[in-house]
């Protein structure tokens, strides 16, 4: 690594999110009785979702749709195209069975939304300027790949077995993708932020940006207790996964720094579309493949997802992304 | 005044097949249920309900005989496989035997 | 060690019938009751609990067989009517007959 | 409507508040799974009522109780006076039961407390004045149409069948229209605020003040899905009573804004006070009317306020009332 | 489909017992539990819950018949002497008789 | 008490967080049933230890801690010291049953986070400087005398009967003393605060800082209802431990603020240590003797630390503490 890129991930390391994160993943191993109520990290589920759908709506009302629809696009299609290449390597190096490789692929195209303010917060950490209408990547990113995913598995199935007795139809599964919990408060809350604008924010600032940080770093500190109870799931998933969780997050992170690039985004946003390709999904697509591919054993794709990329991500994987970036776009901001 | 015999079917299960139990419990003629959020511990390791995705519900149906077999009859051949759950039933005894 | 039976009295009902209920038991001998919040469906709709308006209890009671007789009637006649609930009960062993 | 008040409509439907109740309407619509925890929504009310109580009890103290009582004293009047005339109403036109009646009257002469609240918003954004300890008159309209409905309640069952046999007497409805927790609070905080006075308002601001109209959005959004669930009761209350959830408000509104001009209250001031004659109580009035008139049916009084009045209040109804004031006042705050 | 008759054992206690009891109940051979919060009235009081002191827990058992002995007795003896607790059994019929 | 004293006494009570805390305890007497779900009071609790431990640990990194060790190591000896005098104390005068002297002892030689921090309010209010770092002394106190006095207890009851049948083993109790939620929280985020320092302070402080006051004043609310409805067990404990449980205090604070003048703290330190001595826990201490010790009765402690102790300190043993120092000063912070 180079002096700039240690001190990237020296900088992140040190922020009071990676620091929450890490400390809840020690409640665990030392067996402290610390526990979140589940209506709390619901409750800072939805205020992280609303605040930064509301403030990236405020952000396209404030840079005009125009400029956000190509890399918008973008992030999309690469969402729901990851799946096609994901499964079958889960398959073929895996030997994963075809139910299994659909759904965990899905999750690592779809996205984390909480990997991805993490990386925002490390932006302002350390000074670095990026669109703050990439909110929308986010909101996009979420849906396609989950149904890419349930579409392989489904199609996986009608070969093998009547395994769909007591699968959703197709139709639910879209539902679910599209208004499950998740999407439903991104993309509802981007709409809202757009259509009050700078007054709107002005008015509630005081909530969604004030105590933002702060609260992702609460909200961590549960995370690192979820991580750290699936810590022991890590034997049961094997070798393969622990490295797929690791190495498919980087050349994803590649791949979407290199997009943010090419649809013309700031070294920041570059590095965001970067953070959102890498990360996998532990909110919509558990509950969506849980409904639609009942036959997927959860154990796989809540581990890779939860226990291995999600900290990696918080901890190493966004600074080094940044440091794609950096390198693509010259070492100069 | 009279009571009159019915079944009380009993399933604790993973929240995220709750969708998938209910609809399959008003299929099998339940006239209505009762649920609630629980933590467990059992073969498929602790489910102690920080996150949704390992979180517990239990689920208590109110059924004449003949529809509390029925319900276990499908919980065990196409829900047992897929997800983690038990299932029992038990005798109670209700007041308006036409409400269930 | 002799084991003593007992009934066990079920009432699914309405939050905000909370009150009135436990009166009712209390004044009917209950020893004592136990009580969570529920979700439910049933003939009045679902009660799904997301305020308190529209939120579900479940009470639970150990009593002598007699206890239960009034209990039961009494819900039939003052609170059947009034309040969207279910009851039922079903046979015990308990270890501590002077408790209930 | 003149331009002055179609702005008006148009600037509250894009505040943050209208915007995420309507969100929260919309989920239900597409069947999202979008739910708050319980204790989340409690905890909302409780910071709700908390803030709004101990800003007016500063306010009060800030003015001194020489210039709140006349009008705080109309304002229990009117409130205790609605149930008499809207109780008629809903008997004769309405066809309603007397203990339905009853119920559902003195819903409407209570007050909701978020309706309030979204008011002063409102009029926070068009920058109009208005009497900080405004919650005062909120604090005491909240009990006596409560009691004046219950009362009308059991007269008419002591004129018809022995219905009462599990019904709270009398002395239990008065402890739950004064204790009942809304209604504490209110008054619990409102004189806290008038003892801590300036200095205590300068400890808590950070808390009281600051995030205040984003704690009120994050609610509203779900206010939006509880509403928007009961929308399928509509059907089961007949036409009579949307219609009366919309025109009563009205009505009550003017009378309300008139009360304020007469009392002395600025433009917004009187306009506060119309919003509260308008406004249905969704959480004290309920609650008292389950335990002391159960055989009333709550459909009809849940629906009417939460899923009639109160939609129409936060979206239309605050800039009408203001429109009124507007007439009223000359059209010069 | 066959039936197989085992026990539920249902027990509320103090939610700072819960450590003690689940430790006890693996101990006596039970293949897991379900376990919920609840509130509760008592000879001891009411357990309304507000804060973790005052909460209120209730846990239930399915085991084969000598367990449930065995799990009363020693509730009995250890339990009800140290901690709010009430505890009682009722018969279940369970499908895999393997699982418990 | 001089002027200042009860001017102080005075200022103490018209603070928001002691004003909260009676109008809780209020709706207890008047039978409101305001109640806070369970899930909220856990959440304020976690916020309340998480702001205060990373304050604590952020001042630690700004003072270095060659300034925080021995007042530290004072303070968590003090704490472990004071079971070895409230036992017999409340063996010989009290007679209580050893299993049960050493429980409460225990209690009083641990610590109260909210105290703690209601007093750091009130220093602020009146303008008293205080060290920050003292949160340190708060996180090294709870754990050495829970320990000390199951050891007590333990010892107690291997001479009389077999009654550990169902208790925990020592090693259990001194995970539990140095695991348990509360302890973890205090000390993970001082190492928190420590590592991240003034930029991580700035990241948060719209969260950790800006609504703390407020929050406090929410919490003490629920405490006062909690407190509130243990008042009806004053009868069962009779006479002497209302008596112990306000006296004992006042020996505490003298004895901590002559501790905190000794190892060379400010006025408001020397006040703060004064707190702590005084204090007695409510949260991890319950905890851990229910499970450590189980033959002692609960009544006593709870309601002793909560129902006695807990309010006279937040309403006039603080104020009192400080008038200690101050006298000890020389009425010149
Ligand atoms: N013997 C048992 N008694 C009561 N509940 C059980 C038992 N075994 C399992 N459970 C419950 O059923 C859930 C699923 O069980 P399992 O599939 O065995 O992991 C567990 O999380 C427990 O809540
Ligand atoms: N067949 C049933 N089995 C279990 N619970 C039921 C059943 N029917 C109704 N309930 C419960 O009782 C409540 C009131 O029932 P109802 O009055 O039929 O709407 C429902 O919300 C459910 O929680
Ligand atoms: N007769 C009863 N029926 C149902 N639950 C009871 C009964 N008596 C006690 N309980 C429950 O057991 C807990 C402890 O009881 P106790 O030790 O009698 O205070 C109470 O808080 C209730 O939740
Ligand atoms: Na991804
Ligand atoms: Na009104
Ligand atoms: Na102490």
């Amino acid at each position: 690594m180079t002096p700039d890129l240690l001190e990237a991930v020296r900088a992140n390391l040190l922020t009071p999110a990676a620091l929450f994160f890490l400390l809840g993943v020690l409640a665990t191993v030392v067996k402290s009785d610390l526990r979140f109520p589940e209506p709390l990290y619901v409750g800072l589920t939805i205020y992280l979702l609303c605040a930064i759908g509301f403030k990236g709506g405020v952000a396209i009302a404030e840079a005009g749709l125009g400029e956000v629809w190509l890399p918008g696009l973008a992030a999309a299609v690469v969402g729901g195209a990851i799946p096609l290449w994901t499964y079958p390597v889960l398959r073929g190096l895996g030997r994963f069975k075809p139910v299994d490789a659909a759904a965990i692929a899905g999750h690592y195209g779809s996205v984390s939304a909480v990997t991805f303010i993490a990386a925002t917060t490390f932006l302002g950490t350390i000074g670095v300027f990026y669109e703050g209408y990439a909110a929308a990547f986010l909101a996009v990113m979420e849906s396609p790949a989950i149904i890419v995913g349930i579409l392989l598995g489904k199609a996986a199935m009608d070969r093998t077995d009547g395994g769909a007795v007591v699968a959703d139809p197709i139709g639910r599964a879209l539902r679910e993708a599209l208004f499950g919990k998740s999407v439903f408060l991104l993309l509802g809350t981007l709409l809202v932020g757009f259509l009050s604008g700078t007054a709107g924010m002005q008015a509630t600032a005081g909530f969604f940006v004030t105590p933002f940080q702060g609260i992702l770093a609460l909200f961590l500190l549960e995370l690192g207790t979820v991580a750290g109870r699936r810590l022991g799931d890590l034997r049961r998933v094997g070798l393969f996964l622990l490295g797929f969780g690791v190495v498919v997050p980087l050349i994803h992170g590649a791949l979407g720094v290199g997009l943010g690039y090419l649809t013309g985004l700031s070294l920041g946003g570059a590095t965001l579309m970067g953070v959102l390709s890498a990360s996998a999904s532990y909110i919509a697509a558990p509950a969506a493949m849980r409904l639609s591919l009942p036959d997927a054993n959860p154990t796989y794709y809540l581990t890779s997802s939860l226990a291995i990329t999600f900290p990696f991500n918080i901890t190493i994987g966004i600074p080094l992304y940044y440091g794609m970036a950096l390198a693509l776009y010259g070492g100069q901001p | 005044m009279t009571r009159y015999p019915m079944k009380l079917v009993t399933i604790v299960t993973e929240a995220l097949a709750r969708d998938h139990v209910t609809r399959a419990l008003r299929e099998l003629g339940a006239s209505g249920y009762t649920l609630f959020e629980v933590e467990g511990e059992g073969a498929r390791g602790s489910r102690i309900a920080d996150i949704e995705e390992f979180a517990n519900i239990q689920i208590e149906v109110v059924v004449p005989p003949e529809a509390a077999e029925r319900i276990l009859d499908r919980l065990h051949r196409d829900f047992f496989p897929r997800y983690a759950m038990i299932a029992f039933e038990s005798d109670i005894r209700v007041l308006r035997s036409d409400k269930f």
